[in-house]
């Protein structure tokens, strides 16, 4: 699309340079950034974490914290270089004509006052409306981004609404005084699939009515097939290519797009393997109830996990899926006794989990282990990375020498040097540490292996890197894999079998084609609709 | 000219006005503004106070053991009942010091050998005693002679009494609060000719000595107490501000314990104690922390306050010679062990700090010496202890030694009966002691005087160390005659330039 | 905070100064802190009129030397403050520990006794303590252990709360790992920079605390002394020797002074630490 | 907040003040007798055997400690040793100046050590906020008597501006509830500092500035409401300290409050005052922590729908 007309321009980026302060990763955040945000237009940004998305946006609302220098280059604005601008003057000149929103919506209102109350406030700033015209259009406006009961929600503190809502308020605070920009800084990544479908939906309608222009920061390519008219790629600080979305998306130029598309999971459900081994997992009516609330009365009770059962091969990979809330995390806790389940039988290689006495579970640990999502804090930041992987076979009473010996062996098989072991966490990156937390894993040759939303955390070209190395320790060791997500694409592709969650039970279960061709729920067939992008199914790069 | 209101800084008030009960430095010094006694000690005649003249008691008269008082007229207790015969006898009766449920049970010292006390008719009494008793009109010029008004104190109690306290001076209190305040207004039916030349005084607490000063020397205050030696000069070099310090009738000491109790005590040992006494220069010391305010007396009882009993040549037997000393150390079994020393915290004037320099000077002849300060007098009473500070008045009858030497140290004194007793009387001692109260002239009493200090220096159950004194600061512009420890404010003793 | 170089360096250069007074001072200033010398009481710093060399920072009224004095003093004060600390902090992180780690009703029955703590001011228990069972240097030391052992085991167990429910630790348990390898080898080593920072605010508290009961005339007793025992005894000389109470106010200053600016510093260092592992 | 909730923290007060009550009452009579202490050093053995059995040190301790608490149970704290009159009525006595003196000082603490904290989070890094953490650390490291003296010396002897003691006019409060106030101001101001700066960095303050919101009232009325909470708790906290600066502060200036009581009474062990002093400050600072409890439910929405 590169017929608008130069007057068209709404937002305009020139040379844009972000120094860092101190000893930043690197000297420079963003360099040289030039690009131009349309009427009408919603322009992704994507990109690898820490590639300067962020910085961007917050450079353009002045938000930049007092410890960084001032950017070079321009941003310009109705005329107006916004680098050059104090906070007054911009309150004066800009006004609401520009908004953000963030990506935690909930964070992102004050805990204090209710949410009426703030998105009030916007106009008692800007305008003389009087209180009871001010409250009209508070409600006009949670009516808008289509909030359930405006009223109810005007008088409601941010705690106690969903994600959802709070993100629907900020952008009801953001499109108070009809900005022609708004920048929206992954507002979705903080919700699950069916909520982000609806917000996404928001952002079409927004463009729609009023010809805003939105700049959208996301690393989610499904949201980028979705809304984008435009994408812009960065990497490392500095915009590589940028194009009309269905270009970008399967046409890539430059390497690291390329890269980037390629790494893309894809919904490609496959079948399922033929050459399983015995079962390694028997799991029977599990069931989980927490109790919250104050002593004596006002108990609540959730249900997390509702007489589940499972079973898990050798070499078998089983995904485990469902919305946020669901109970995955908890039925796969409860399977290795990190929660003990209110009842129900659990046999792990044999061995009746469910009823080990301390001492015998601690023994008993080294034949199922689990990684967790977040790698960042999976590992002690003050143990060297060799101890840690080494620590699981020391409790178990594997010689010094020997455990030594296969932390090598692992970190090599893990694409890490050996040198690695003297080092400590921190100094991994994300996809580095998983490596390690997986390695820590396997280290105890375990029989069942838990991943629980392992790669979320992680860009997705990590995410294929990790995807594929699971793959392949798995064909090598024959572990039975119970894979925990919410990315239906990673599910499809991976597992050899899918059981979808909903509130605590298992709803359906069955090999991934079977399932995303012919669902038999209900409930499968919403989430499917919900994963964004549904319709774009990248080529292969190769 | 004379103040509306006189303003006084202390660094505290005793907690009650009991007159007998409440019987301490902090109380004594502000008693002669409210209470009065049978006689008094008249310190313009001899600012060393061996003058005692009749006061409430108009006259004394004895026959045997018999002494018949007369009592003034007309005199006004504070509430505007009159003083008759009937209070002054309910003063020193049995019910109130010396019965078994006594009021002020710390009186029958006082009055030891009062068999009968009588109210005779309205103005008259009669005091008998087990012997004849010269003193008796001396005696009464003690807290013990405070007369009080027999109805209020029965309807009130003691502790009562001491809280809202009821005398015949020249003042009446009309607020006390112990920690903070005492204000004293002057009494309309006062009787005397030395009436009040200040409406009001104030008496406040002020702990702090830098906050004392400073209220002196703005102006704050027209008077302070307790000026710490170091600091007189300091005091004194501010404009307006006048400095006296005035000799106590007390001398501070340390205490020998002569008892095995604890059994392996090295100090029954007489010749370790007579080494503890040669090994400090206590001269050197009390001009050290004192200066030429006081003095220390070499010879035990000898004491310049005591008139004819004074003999200002005496050497002492015991000199400072640390070489003497060594050598007795030498003679005993002592191995060294640590003797412990008990003192209280703050009560004495510089007496931690001349206790760090005696403990100092033991070391050097191989005494080992440990200062223990407590916090009060029921943790230094608490044996084991081989040393303990106390100090000994000596103004219970003035000019004369009945109080330090016999009144302290007799068989029946807290000294030999007490739980923490320190010694045993000897044989001479009581001998002599029996000699000198018995005796009705000065040279009979003298000669036994001698004998038994003699008697006591034999068993050297303490060392002297100093006269106690006060400092005073004044506005200048206020003239003021000090009468011992006591604060007398009005009459012949103050007066405005 | 005060973050800049200099000020680090100085506070740094100060506690180093006070380290070295209390290990060499008696070796390089080989005066005899209790040798008194009538003659030559409250005698200036060497500056002044009749100060001279043989006692540069004055004498006090026993003529005792103040340099002397100051050291020992130094050490006297430092070492119970720093016993009382660690006193405190062990008990009360242990308490903490134990609280964090069962929760439930042990939790409940430990915080109570906090709760009661805390409604109690120290210096209450403190006076009371001294003042009825007397003065005794091993009491002292005990009750100074005594102070902020609730602030330990608050700091404590909640850090190990939220330690142990951090994904690393789950991680070392779900290998099998015992509690104690769990609490010595990896929770303590990680909350233990929070409780470090805590010690830096203790030190000071009772370096002050003890000058308060000392001024009190309840804390440390002669022939013993410590910095707030000479503040206390040379409040009265300020006026005429004010190098007996300025010399001790000035390092008891330097020292909480020190101490603090370095906990600030620590502390600064540390958030952003624990801020991305909250 | 539910019944419950309310149900746990009286049980819990009572419990803190039975156990503070038996803890003093253990504390002082098995320590040792009080009479020779309260009687001086020339207490006759009479007197003694008078004292103890009027004050019934003669019966068993049991028997002492059930008279002791079911007289405290009905507000009767017994006599004091030293005066012979009721220790509510001395207390009573006093309370007031020290109430008035602590008020006087803690609000020249929240004062001062809040708005300084404020500044110097809002500049932070500034010169401004340099000097303030400078004033916060001297004076936290000043131990307040000495200042009091230091005062005492410059504004009483030397320039004779204010009186050094005593409490009956306005002038009089000056000294002494600065060298209270001010050193608590300094330990408020650090916490203001640091409870503003966590709450600055929270998403929604940012979000406050990208609506346009004045750098004043996002300090204001987004960030002071969010930093109340620990600045609360801090403020609870420092009642502890209030108590201590109390004692010592009421010794220097002679100010004739309960802080002085309760030094004079410790030090001649007059039980009944301790004993009913330390139950005053632990029912006070109990009820005070009640109160934080109380203003986290109206300072925080979260706690207030709890229920
Ligand atoms: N306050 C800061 N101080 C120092 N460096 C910073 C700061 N904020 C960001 N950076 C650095 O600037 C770079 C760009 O950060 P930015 O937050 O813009 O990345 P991003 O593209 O938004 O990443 P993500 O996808 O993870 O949100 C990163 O290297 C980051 O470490
Ligand atoms: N420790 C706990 N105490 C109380 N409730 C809990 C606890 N842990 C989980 N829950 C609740 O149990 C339910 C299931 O939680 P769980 O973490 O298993 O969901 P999930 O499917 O893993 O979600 P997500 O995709 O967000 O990780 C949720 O409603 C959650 O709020
Ligand atoms: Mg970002
Ligand atoms: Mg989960
Ligand atoms: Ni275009």
């Amino acid at each position: 699309m590169s017929d608008h007309l130069p007057d068209d321009v709404l937002l305009s980026y020139e040379n844009l340079t972000i120094p860092l302060p101190g000893k930043g990763d690197r000297a420079r955040a963003v360099e040289g950034l030039s690009l131009q945000l349309h009427r009408n237009e919603i322009l992704c940004i994507v990109g690898e974490s820490g590639s300067g998305k962020s910085l961007t946006a917050l450079s353009t609302m002045g938000l930049l914290d007092a410890e960084f220098d001032r950017p070079q280059g321009q941003i310009m604005f109705h005329g107006n270089n916004l680098l050059e601008m104090g906070e007054r003057q911009r309150t004066q000149r800009i006004g609401g004509k520009l908004a953000m929103i963030f990506q935690e919506p909930t964070a992102s209102l004050n805990p204090f006052y209710t949410v009426g109350h703030q998105v009030s406030e916007t106009f008692k700033i800007h305008t003389d409306l009087s209180k009871a015209e001010i409250r009209q259009k508070v409600l006009d406006l949670f009516a808008e981004v289509l909030l359930p009961d405006p009223e109810r929600i005007y008088r409601s503190y941010p705690h106690q609404l969903s994600g959802g809502q709070c993100q629907r308020v900020m952008i009801a605070s953001a499109l108070a005084l009809n900005p022609e920009v708004l920048i929206a800084d992954e507002p979705t990544t903080a919700l699950d699939v069916t909520t982000q479908a609806q917000i996404l939906k928001l952002m079409l309608r927004l463009r729609e009515r009023h010809g805003t222009g939105i700049l959208f920061i996301t690393h989610d390519f499904g949201v980028v097939a979705e809304i984008a008219d435009r994408v812009a790629v960065m990497c490392r600080g500095e915009l590589v290519e940028v194009g009309p979305t269905a270009e970008v998306l399967n046409n890539p130029q430059h390497a690291y797009t390329k890269r980037l598309v390629a790494a893309v999971p894809r919904l490609e459900p496959r079948a399922a393997r033929s050459d399983l081994g015995e079962t390694v997992l028997r799991a029977q009516n599990i069931s989980k109830t927490y109790r919250t609330g104050h002593i004596g009365k006002a108990v609540h009770e959730v249900r997390a996990v509702d007489d589940v059962s499972l079973t898990l091969r050798r070499g078998e990979t089983l995904g485990l899926v469902g919305e946020s809330g669901s109970g995955k995390s908890t039925l796969s806790q409860c399977i290795i006794r990190m929660v003990d389940a209110d009842g129900g039988e659990i046999e792990i290689d044999g061995i009746r989990f469910d009823s080990l006495r301390p001492r015998a579970l601690r023994h008993a640990r080294r034949h199922a282990q689990i990684i967790f999502q977040d790698p960042y804090t999976a590992l002690d930041p003050r143990q060297k990375v060799g101890d840690a992987i080494a620590e699981g076979q020391l409790i178990h009473g594997v010689p010094m020498a020997q455990a030594a010996a296969r932390t090598a062996e692992l970190l090599e098989a893990m694409g890490l040097d050996a040198s690695a072991a003297e080092r400590f966490p921190h100094q991994f990156s994300g996809g580095q540490r998983q490596r390690i937390c997986i390695a820590r894993a396997l280290a105890l040759e375990p029989a069942l292996l838990i991943a629980d939303e392992s790669v979320s955390a992680l860009d997705v070209s990590v995410q294929a890197q990790i995807l594929e190395l699971l793959v392949d320790v798995q064909q090598r060791l024959q572990f039975g894999l119970l894979f925990v997500t919410h990315d239906l694409r990673v599910a499809s592709q991976l597992c050899d079998r899918i059981a979808v969650m909903q509130k605590g039970k298992i709803v359906e279960i069955g090999e991934p084609v079977q399932l995303f061709t012919n669902p038999a729920q209900e409930y499968t067939r919403q989430l499917l609709s919900a994963v964004p992008g549904a319709g774009w199914v990248p080529q292969s790069a190769a | 000219q004379a103040p509306d209101v006189l303003k006084i800084a202390v660094d505290s008030l005793w907690q009650t006005m009991s007159p007998v009960t409440g019987f301490a430095t902090s109380s004594a010094r502000i008693y002669c503004n409210f209470y009065e006694r049978f006689t008094s000690v008249d310190y313009l005649a001899d600012p060393n106070g061996s003058v005692v003249v009749n006061h409430l008691a108009e006259s004394f008269e004895r026959n045997g053991n018999i002494w018949t008082v007369k009592m003034r007229e007309g005199v006004m207790f504070h509430n505007g009942v009159e003083m008759t015969a009937e209070d002054a006898a309910f003063t020193l009766s049995e019910e109130r010091y010396r019965a078994v449920d006594a009021y002020e049970p710390r009186g029958a010292t006082f009055t030891e050998g009062f068999v009968r006390v009588e109210a005779i008719d309205k103005y008259t009494i009669e005091i008998e005693t087990a012997s004849e008793d010269p003193h008796v009109p001396a005696k009464l010029s003690s807290v013990a002679g405070i007369i009080v008004p027999k109805a209020y104190y029965l309807e009130k109690g003691v502790d009562g009494f001491g809280q809202e306290p009821i005398g015949t001076g020249p003042y009446k209190v009309t607020t006390f609060r112990s920690g903070e305040i005492m204000v004293l207004e002057a009494f309309d039916g006062y009787w005397g000719s030395e009436t009040a030349s200040v409406p009001r005084m104030e008496w406040h607490v002020v702990p702090e000595f830098a906050a004392r000063m400073a209220g002196v020397v703005s102006g704050e205050f027209h008077m302070m107490a307790g000026i710490p030696t170091d600091q007189e000069a300091q005091v004194a070099s501010y404009d307006g501000v006048e400095v006296t310090s005035v000799p106590f009738t007390s001398y501070a000491a340390v205490a020998f314990n002569t008892l095995p109790d604890p059994v392996d005590n090295p100090l029954v040992d007489a010749r370790l104690r007579y080494a503890m006494v040669q090994a400090v220069d206590m001269d050197l010391i009390v001009q050290a922390l004192f200066g030429d305010t006081t003095f220390h007396p070499a010879v035990p009882f000898n004491f310049p306050e005591y008139g004819d009993f004074y003999e200002p040549d005496l050497k002492s037997n015991l000199p400072y010679d640390p070489e003497a000393a060594r050598a007795l150390v030498e003679q005993t079994d002592y191995n060294g062990q640590p003797l412990i020393w008990h003192i209280t915290r703050g009560f004495y004037p510089n007496y931690e700090t001349a206790a760090e320099i005696m403990v100092q000077q033991w070391a050097e002849v191989g005494i080992n010496v440990e200062m223990r300060v407590l916090d009060n007098f029921s943790m230094v009473y608490q044996r084991p202890f081989h040393l303990m500070n106390f100090a000994n008045a000596t103004a219970f009858i003035p000019g004369d030694p009945y109080q330090p030497l016999w009144l302290d140290w007799n068989p029946e004194a807290n000294r030999s009966r007490a739980d923490w007793k320190t010694w045993a009387p000897s044989e001479a001692y009581i001998a002599a002691g029996a000699r000198f109260n018995a005796a009705l002239s000065f040279e009979e009493r003298f000669a036994a005087y001698k004998e038994m200090s003699a008697a006591w220096q034999e068993v050297t159950p303490a060392l002297f160390m100093w006269r106690q004194v006060g400092s005073f600061a004044l506005r200048s512009g206020i003239n003021w005659t000090p009468a011992g420890a006591e604060m007398r404010l009005f009459g012949g003793y103050l007066s405005f330039a | 905070m005060i973050r800049s170089r200099l000020v680090l360096g100085a506070a740094g250069l100060v506690l180093g100064v006070v380290v070295f007074m209390m290990l060499f001072g008696p070796v390089v200033w080989q005066v005899d802190p209790t040798k008194q010398n009538l003659l030559a009481r409250l005698v200036g710093p060497f500056w002044t009129e009749k100060g001279s060399w043989a006692h540069p920072l004055g004498t006090d009224r026993l003529g005792r030397d103040v340099l002397a004095r100051l050291i020992v003093a130094t050490q006297m004060s430092v070492q119970v403050a720093l016993l009382g600390t660690v006193i405190g902090a062990v008990f009360g992180a242990l308490v903490g520990v134990v609280s964090g780690h069962f929760e439930g009703r042990v939790d409940n029955v430990l915080m109570t006794i906090v709760d009661i703590q805390l409604s109690l001011p120290f210096i209450l228990i403190a006076l009371t303590c001294v003042a009825f069972f007397g003065n005794s240097l091993t009491l002292f030391i005990i009750l100074m252990g005594l102070y902020g052992w609730e602030t330990y085991a608050r700091l404590a167990r909640g850090l190990v709360m939220s330690a142990k429910r951090q994904t690393y630790a789950r991680a070392i348990v779900s290998l099998g790992a015992s509690p104690t390898r769990l609490y010595l080898r990896h929770i303590l080593p990680n909350i233990a920079s929070a409780l470090i920072v805590q010690l830096t605010l203790t030190v000071p508290a009772i370096i002050l605390l003890e000058s308060a009961l000392s001024f009190l005339g309840m804390g440390i007793q002669p022939p013993n002394t410590s910095l707030g025992q000479i503040l206390g005894e040379g409040r009265d000389y300020l006026a005429t020797a004010w190098w007996i109470a300025v010399w001790p106010g000035v390092i008891i200053f330097l020292i909480t002074l020190s101490i603090s600016v370095l906990g600030d510093a620590l502390r600064d260092r540390l958030d952003p630490v624990l801020r991305a592992r909250a | 907040m539910t019944a419950e909730f309310w149900l746990v923290k009286i049980g819990r007060m009572a419990l803190t003040i039975f156990i503070v009550l038996t803890f003093t009452f253990i504390a002082l009579r098995t320590s040792f007798d009080p009479a020779q202490a309260m009687l001086g050093p020339d207490a006759t053995q009479r007197e003694i055997a008078l004292f103890r059995d009027k004050w019934l040190l003669d019966r068993s301790i049991f028997e002492q400690y059930f008279v002791y608490i079911k007289n405290a149970l009905t507000g009767d704290f017994g006599m004091s040793f030293r005066d012979g009159r009721p220790v509510t009525e001395l207390i009573a006595e006093r309370i007031p100046k020290t109430l008035a003196l602590g008020a006087v000082s803690y609000l020249i603490a929240v004062l001062v050590g809040v708005p300084l904290g404020l500044l110097a989070a809002l500049y932070r890094g500034s010169a401004l906020d340099r000097l303030v953490m400078v004033f916060s650390v001297v004076w936290f490291a000043l131990p307040n008597f000495f200042l009091g003296i230091l005062m005492i010396l410059l504004f009483s002897l030397t320039l004779q501006w204010l009186p050094s003691s005593g409490s009956s006019t306005a002038l009089h409060f000056i000294m002494p509830a600065a060298a209270l106030g001010l050193s608590l101001a300094a330990i408020l101001a650090r916490f203001t500092r640091s409870a503003m700066l966590e709450v600055q960095s929270k998403p929604y303050m940012r979000a406050a500035q990208a609506k346009g919101v004045p750098r004043w009232r996002r300090t204001l009325f987004h960030a002071l409401p969010n930093a109340a909470i620990p600045l609360v708790t801090i403020m609870g906290l420092m009642l502890g300290n209030l108590v201590a600066g109390t004692v010592v502060v009421e010794t220097v200036f002679a100010w004739p409050g309960v802080g002085r009581l309760l030094i004079t009474a410790v030090s001649s062990k007059d039980m009944a005052v301790v004993q009913a002093l330390v139950v005053l400050v632990a029912v006070s600072m109990v009820t005070a922590n009640i109160l934080v409890d109380l203003s986290y439910g109206l300072l925080d929405p979260r706690m207030r729908s709890r229920s």
